[in-house]
């Protein structure tokens, strides 16, 4: 016979069972994101001539930073905006993140790639200016509701400058043509 | 007719009242916290708890050695702490654990040594493994927190072992099993040597009290002990999958880390009080009446040759035998736990002696024993204050985690020099990750494995292979993103300096110093074939835990056959006269 | 059997303890203490030094007379937070050079564990026969004495404000100091490939610099990447020029296509003391035959030089960078005080030396 | 034949619920100046829930449909594009619009290096991102106004237009070491940036020897580039004198326009100087007198 000391006992265990469910794996967490394509062409930049290197990164971190945009968008996280954004471009993604966690409205998008032109190199190399028409398809969501979808290609004016060990957006803008 | 002796000295000691001696005894020292501030390793564990208590299913740590798996290193104790961390912090959940080893630790030895030795010298043995230098020097110097928690669950495991050797009980069978499967799940090290030095003699007894039985059936003992050997095999395979796949991935070839308890002590006062002196304490004393009526008693002569072994083995380097033995593995393991396994092996042949002092001379015995116990618990508390090895785990790293969580410091990793055992507090606080750590046997980098030297941290202590390792690595400083260094000893701010480092920042009046090399990009993820898969995640964080929930259920719903271990023969010489008979 | 078996356990058990005792050295270290032989005598010596047993190796000198116990102390245990107050003797190796009844010559090859790394130190031991044992002739210890004096100082000190965190993209700012690589030639040794070179601050403010080498295969893509570490000044004065060598172990130059130089500067506050002169460079032969260039430091500033590195530069005759040796002193540079330095160059790289620059690097606790 | 006259019933329905409200739609303006607030022109009937998606801004609100919907200005000060949807009972309908920048506010100027070699060609490089108040980049063309300003010598000035919201110039270094004054400007908005031109690399460099029994001393003329402009304090003179011990270096800093050094030579030597990759003269010197 199981005396209620028991059953008290073999409450603590359940107990600590829903406990271990509560910390159970985060499914979304463990999604990964496929990095956007991005085809960078410097043909027409000036006044510096891009480094090859740089033109490789520069087309990298750029992808990168489509990618945690994007992340940050979905999972309502502004910190992850840090790596490849700075400036006026991370103040403005990081207004939008905390105003969709605010107003519950989420924007999703599905990025099908960039096309970027490379404008302008400043002479000490610390600014470059680009122009990319982004294939996106965007969502608006109002919680779970979709509101609106859309596939569009954007055209976006971008200032991106150097940090430590890559190019971070400082500035994303999107304009009617170019 | 058998008289009752109704003596306050020959009656057994309560198991309740020996829970309680043992609560009064280390229930104070635990909640003052001492083992985060005196032992080696209670940082260690508590940074791998509080790594569970955030990622329970994820057991790949960045924050070590640029990425390692937990899964080196079973996860029972730390995922208990973690689980208690939420309701008392990490600290606390960790005293907690260890308080429920030492509580459980006179239980399993009184159920071990009834195998042995009468009731009543059971309890005296009970009595005294709350008191031994052994387990004061591990909990409280040592922070052995796997080995004092695993070792208790093993002996709680034998008793079942025999019941199902001798009278083949299947509950019996079921609940020495999942015993054995706890235990593992805490320390695979204590389970290995346990298996032999513990599960060997229980199993010669039971093959001997059959046979004076004389019922035959040798074979059936044998039979069964393969189907417990087979099951438990079993079942630590599959809970502790993810560790062998771990192990059999990257098997342990680093060059061998020097440790003190590999010494021989005789050529090393030093070493020779802190690992034999200080854990053995008066059981010493005890050690030729050990000896001879280990000897001079058949039944008992199992348990004598095993703690022989146990007790040669915790020399270390002392004798030639434990490096003949083991091969390569004496490089890797270190033996100031098997003084535990020795110390428990002989407590039944101690009951007995203090059974007969007492039997002999009651009130000179039982304040003798009282102070020759008070006496060992008090030196091994006391070396820890004398003793030359200073711990620093009680360490003031505020300042050093405030300055890695701001201003984006963590997008850079990190090591800590002279911070010794403190290192695992910075880590299990900042959100940083270090090329450093802990935990050798987790460590795959290059610079670490590849010259015979421990914790960066610690890298002048270990001479010339420290200097180069913590060399190699500062070489890679940019490969690995460590562009910050903590400095707790001025020592090595010469090679800092000449290295490309500088001096930033002063913490705590000039004790700590910030050093940083500007050139260094931020940290990127160390690709490694080491991440668990995710379904390894799964196993490591549902079956150990279920284990212990299943121990528990067990317990709590399948109870004891209590009179099935009442009857033990005599393990007193036939010419040493008897002052107690056995109760029936 | 009852007592057999107890016995025996006492008997292996005391048996195991016994061989244990000598094969973990219990007997050699006895017969070394006795000092029977002009080896033994020096093991004896150092292994009572690496202890720090100075009474005892004090007692085994044969010319304590003549030696002051606390200068013999100094001698090997530092003095003026020098490299060797940050260094323990972890072992030793002894072979006898010479050996007659009543002398003999012992050579001890010391390997110490400093801060800085592994640094071996080569002595000769002049070794007496006196009584019963045998006793080491220690040459008497040539510490320094700086005379009391006034050492006007007026060193020129740069100091950096920087833009702060909170400003604005854009603002002000002062840049990093103009570095340049001014030379770079790859070597290939039989187990690696260095990478030397010298690089030169351009600018008119310090420069705190760090050269890295990314070797690239034959696709361009990365192979490995290396840090100058200790092997270059960080701190260059304006128009200063530093060696610089990379080491890239188990590389060989079949295996790359080009190398990828990489030169990072930052300003940062520095200071124009200490001048150290570097006087009486010459090609020699070390006691071993090593080929060495060897000289002497002198301070010429007021406060004393804890830890001295000099970075030697050797050219070709085309003036092309060869070889780059580094070496660090072990006795503090004390003011005005002469100290002996050598560092070694491998023959075949000395057959081709035609000319060799020295630079000294320095650390002064405090200063760092 | 019962399915399709359900079928039809259906339709029936579905086109009589289409003619009783009509569908929602909206009228943003196509091109909204940042900052302004303005109103989106909706038809349709009954409540509705309007959402504006912006490049910062999240924003709901319940509107009524056939009336006009105001957009405060701050919830259109980012530039970039907007959309807008109103969901009614009956779907949803949207529309984008853009928001442009202001009128210019503020100029991020950089220019570099902050110390140039004087005469250095094309050395200097000036860039000026024009922005509104509100951080937006400004494409339209503006002119900008570049002046360099240097102590003793006639001001530069340029004037630049944008391009992209950029204008940039490039400026020699002029002959004369000291600090130039290089300033952006749109209207009343100005940047100011200093740039310290300073001397090159040494020139004729040349020391003397004299020797004072057993050390020589040595020491430079002035250094001076080939500007005749001083070289700054600090900079490193390597001093290398061989003598029949061998060879002697120093490495010594400019103080107060030259650098000297005692140099301990025995017998006759010879003793050269250089700094950086700039080499001076040799001097030879006898014996002990």
């Amino acid at each position: 016979m199981i005396s209620w000391v028991a059953f008290r006992r073999l409450g603590l265990v359940l107990f600590a069972v829903l406990l271990l469910a509560r910390l159970g794996p985060n499914t979304a967490a463990w999604a990964a994101d496929a990095l956007p394509s991005v085809q960078l062409n410097a043909d027409s930049i000036s006044p510096r001539p891009i480094e090859e290197l740089t033109g490789k990164n520069i087309a990298r971190d750029y992808a990168y930073a489509w990618q945690t945009l994007a992340q940050a968008l979905d999972q309502d996280r502004s910190e992850l905006l840090d790596g490849y954004f700075t400036g006026f471009a991370k103040e403005t993604l990081s207004r939008a993140v905390a105003d969709q966690k605010k107003s519950g409205i989420r924007v999703h998008y599905i990025d099908h790639g960039h096309k970027v032109s490379a404008l302008f190199y400043s002479p000490s190399g610390d600014a470059m200016q680009l122009r990319d028409t982004a294939q996106l398809e965007v969502q608006v969501l109002d919680g779970d509701k979709m509101v609106h979808q859309e596939q569009v290609a954007l055209n976006y004016l971008v200032l991106m400058t150097p940090a430590a060990d890559r190019w971070v957006v400082r500035l994303l803008e999107t304009v009617p043509g170019f | 007719m058998d008289q009752r002796d109704t003596s306050f000295f020959r009656r057994p000691i309560p198991p309740a009242a020996i829970v309680l001696i043992a609560l009064v005894v280390h229930a104070p020292l635990l909640i003052m916290q001492l083992p985060t501030t005196t032992t080696y390793d209670a940082n260690f564990h508590i940074f791998f708890a509080s790594h569970y208590a955030h990622h329970w299913f994820n057991p790949w740590n960045e924050q070590w050695f640029a990425g390692f798996s937990q899964t080196t290193y079973p996860p029972l104790g730390h995922q208990w702490i973690a689980i208690l961390s939420f309701i008392f912090g990490l600290n606390m959940a960790y005293m907690l654990v260890q308080l429920i080893g030492v509580v459980l630790l006179p239980v399993g030895v009184f159920r071990f040594a009834r195998l042995w030795v009468s009731e009543r010298a059971a309890s005296y043995a009970a009595l005294l493994s709350v008191f031994l230098g052994t387990v004061a020097f591990l909990v409280y110097s040592a922070g052995q927190l796997s080995t004092t928690v695993s070792a208790p669950f093993y002996l709680l495991a034998l008793p079942y072992f025999y019941e199902w050797l001798r009278w083949g009980r299947g509950r019996a069978l079921a609940k020495g099993v999942v015993l054995t499967l706890v235990a593992a799940s805490i320390h695979h090290v204590t389970l290995l040597f346990g298996a032999i030095l513990f599960a060997a003699p229980v199993l010669m007894l039971a093959w001997m009290d059959r046979r004076a039985e004389r019922d035959g059936g040798g074979l059936a003992v044998l039979g069964r002990a393969a189907v417990f050997t087979a099951l438990s095999a079993i079942g630590v395979a599959i809970v502790l999958l993810p560790y062998w796949i771990s192990i059999l991935q990257h098997p342990i070839e680093q060059v061998p880390i020097p440790h003190a308890s590999r010494s021989n002590f005789l050529l090393n006062v030093d070493y020779g009080m802190n690992y034999f002196i200080v854990p053995y304490g008066a059981l010493i004393l005890a050690l030729p009446f050990i000896v001879i009526r280990g000897a001079s008693v058949p039944r008992l002569r199992p348990l004598l040759i095993f703690f022989w072994i146990a007790f040669i083995f915790g020399l270390g380097g002392t004798t030639p035998l434990p490096r003949l033995l083991l091969g390569r593995a004496f490089q890797i393991l270190t033996f100031e736990r098997f003084t535990l396994l020795a110390a428990l092996l002989a407590l039944p042949i101690v009951g007995l002696l203090v059974e007969e002092l007492l039997d002999r001379a009651p009130k000179l015995a039982s304040i003798g024993v009282s102070i020759a116990a008070i006496a060992t618990f008090a030196l091994a508390l006391g070396w820890m204050y004398f003793s030359p090895f200073k711990t620093i785990g009680g360490m003031n790293v505020d300042s050093v985690v405030s300055f890695l969580n701001r201003d984006g410091h963590d997008k850079y990793r990190y090591i800590t020099l002279g911070f010794g055992n403190a290192l695992p507090k910075v880590s299990t606080y900042t959100t940083a990750n270090s090329v450093d750590g802990e935990y050798n046997s987790a460590r795959l980098l290059p610079e670490m494995t590849q010259y015979g030297a421990a914790q960066l941290t610690s890298a002048k202590f270990f001479g010339r292979a420290g200097m180069e390792s913590l060399r190699a690595m500062l070489k890679h400083a940019n490969r690995y993103g460590l562009k910050y260094i903590f400095v707790h000893d001025a020592y090595y701010d010469p090679l800092l300096a000449f290295a490309g480092w500088r001096k930033i920042e002063t913490f705590d009046n000039g004790l700590v110093t910030v050093w940083s090399k500007e050139d260094v990009p931020p940290a990127r993820k160390i690709e490694s074939d080491a991440i668990p898969a995710p379904w390894e995640g799964l196993l490591w964080g549902i079956l150990p835990i279920g284990c212990s929930f299943f121990a528990i259920l067990l317990w709590l719903l399948v109870p004891d056959r209590v009179r099935s271990l009442e009857i033990v023969p005599s393990s007193t010489p036939a010419e040493v006269p008897t002052y107690a008979r056995e109760a029936h | 059997m009852r007592y057999l078996l107890a016995l025996l356990i006492f008997a292996v058990t005391l048996l195991f303890v016994a061989v244990g005792w000598v094969t973990s050295g219990g007997l050699a270290r006895a017969e070394i203490r006795s000092a029977s032989t002009p080896t033994e005598a020096v093991q004896a010596l150092l292994a009572d030094v690496q202890s720090h047993n100075w009474d005892r190796a004090y007692a085994r000198l044969a010319n304590n007379k003549d030696i002051d116990r606390s200068a013999f102390e100094r001698d090997l245990s530092g003095s003026y937070r020098s490299l060797r107050t940050y260094s323990s003797l972890e072992g030793f190796d002894v072979w006898p050079i010479h050996a007659a009844s009543e002398q003999a010559v012992v050579r001890a090859n010391l390997h110490w564990s400093t801060a800085v790394g592994p640094i071996d130190d080569v002595r000769d031991l002049k070794v007496e026969h006196q009584g019963s044992s045998w006793k080491v002739d220690w040459p008497s210890p040539n510490l320094p004495k700086v005379p009391p004096q006034v050492i006007p100082v007026n060193y020129l000190r740069w100091d950096v404000i920087n833009r702060g965190p909170e400003d604005d993209w854009g603002e002000q700012n002062v840049d990093t100091p103009q570095v340049r690589i001014i030379s770079m030639n790859p070597v290939e040794r039989p187990d690696r490939l260095i990478i030397l070179g010298e690089i030169v601050n351009e600018d008119t403010v310090p420069a705190y610099v760090n050269v890295n080498a990314t070797l690239l295969d034959q696709h361009n893509a990365p192979m490995s990447q290396e840090g100058s570490f200790d092997k270059i000044s960080h701190t260059l004065l304006p128009k200063q020029v530093s060696p610089y060598r990379i080491d890239f172990p188990g590389i060989k130059l079949k295996q790359i296509k080009s190398v990828r130089m990489d030169a990072k500067a930052m300003l940062v506050p520095a200071s124009a003391d200490p001048v150290i002169e570097v006087s009486g460079q010459r090609m020699n032969t070390d006691a071993l035959g090593k080929k060495v260039l060897s000289g002497e430091l002198l301070n010429e500033s007021g406060q004393p030089v804890n830890i001295a590195q000099t970075l030697a530069v050797f050219y070709d005759s085309n003036g092309r960078v060869i070889w780059v040796s580094d070496g660090y002193i072990d006795q503090a540079l004390l003011p005005q005080t002469p100290v002996h330095f050598a560092v070694d160059l491998p023959d075949d790289v000395a057959a081709k030396v035609q000319n060799y620059h020295v630079t000294v690097n320095h650390y002064s606790s405090g200063n760092s | 034949m019962r399915h399709t006259f359900v079928f039809f019933i259906l339709l029936l329905l579905s086109e009589l619920s289409l003619t009783g409200a009509r569908a929602a739609d909206l009228h943003p303006p196509k091109q909204v100046t940042a900052g302004n607030g303005f109103s989106i022109a909706t038809t349709g009937n009954g409540d509705a829930t309007f959402y504006l998606v912006g490049p910062s801004d999240r924003a709901k609100q319940t509107v009524r449909l056939g009336n006009a919907i105001e957009v405060a200005a701050d919830d259109v000060r980012t530039a970039g594009r907007y959309i807008a949807t109103v969901c009614g009972s009956d779907g949803c309908a949207s529309s984008a619009f853009y928001v442009v920048a202001a009128a210019p506010a503020q100029l991020s100027f950089l220019v570099h290096p902050s110390r140039v070699p004087v005469s250095a060609k094309d050395a200097i490089s000036a860039v000026a991102f024009v922005f509104d108040k509100f951080h937006n980049l400004v494409l339209q063309p503006v002119k900008v106004d570049f002046n360099v300003a240097v102590k003793d010598a006639p001001a530069i000035s340029r004037s630049l237009p944008t391009n992209n919201g950029v204008a940039w110039i490039r400026l020699n270094a002029t002959r004369k070491g000291g600090p130039a004054q290089v300033v952006a400007s749109i209207g009343s908005i100005s940047e100011h940036r200093v740039v310290q031109q300073v001397a090159s690399d040494a020139c004729n460099l040349r020391i003397k020897a004299t020797r004072k029994g057993n050390s020589v001393a040595v020491e430079t003329e002035t250094v001076r580039d080939c500007s005749g402009n001083p070289v700054p304090d600090g900079t490193v003179v390597t001093f290398t004198a061989t003598d029949a011990k061998g060879k002697t270096t120093v490495d010594a800093p400019i103080k107060r326009g030259t650098a000297r050094v005692q140099m301990r030579l025995t017998g006759g030597a010879t003793i050269s100087v250089a700094s950086g990759v700039a080499m001076g003269n040799e001097v030879r010197i006898g014996g002990t007198p």
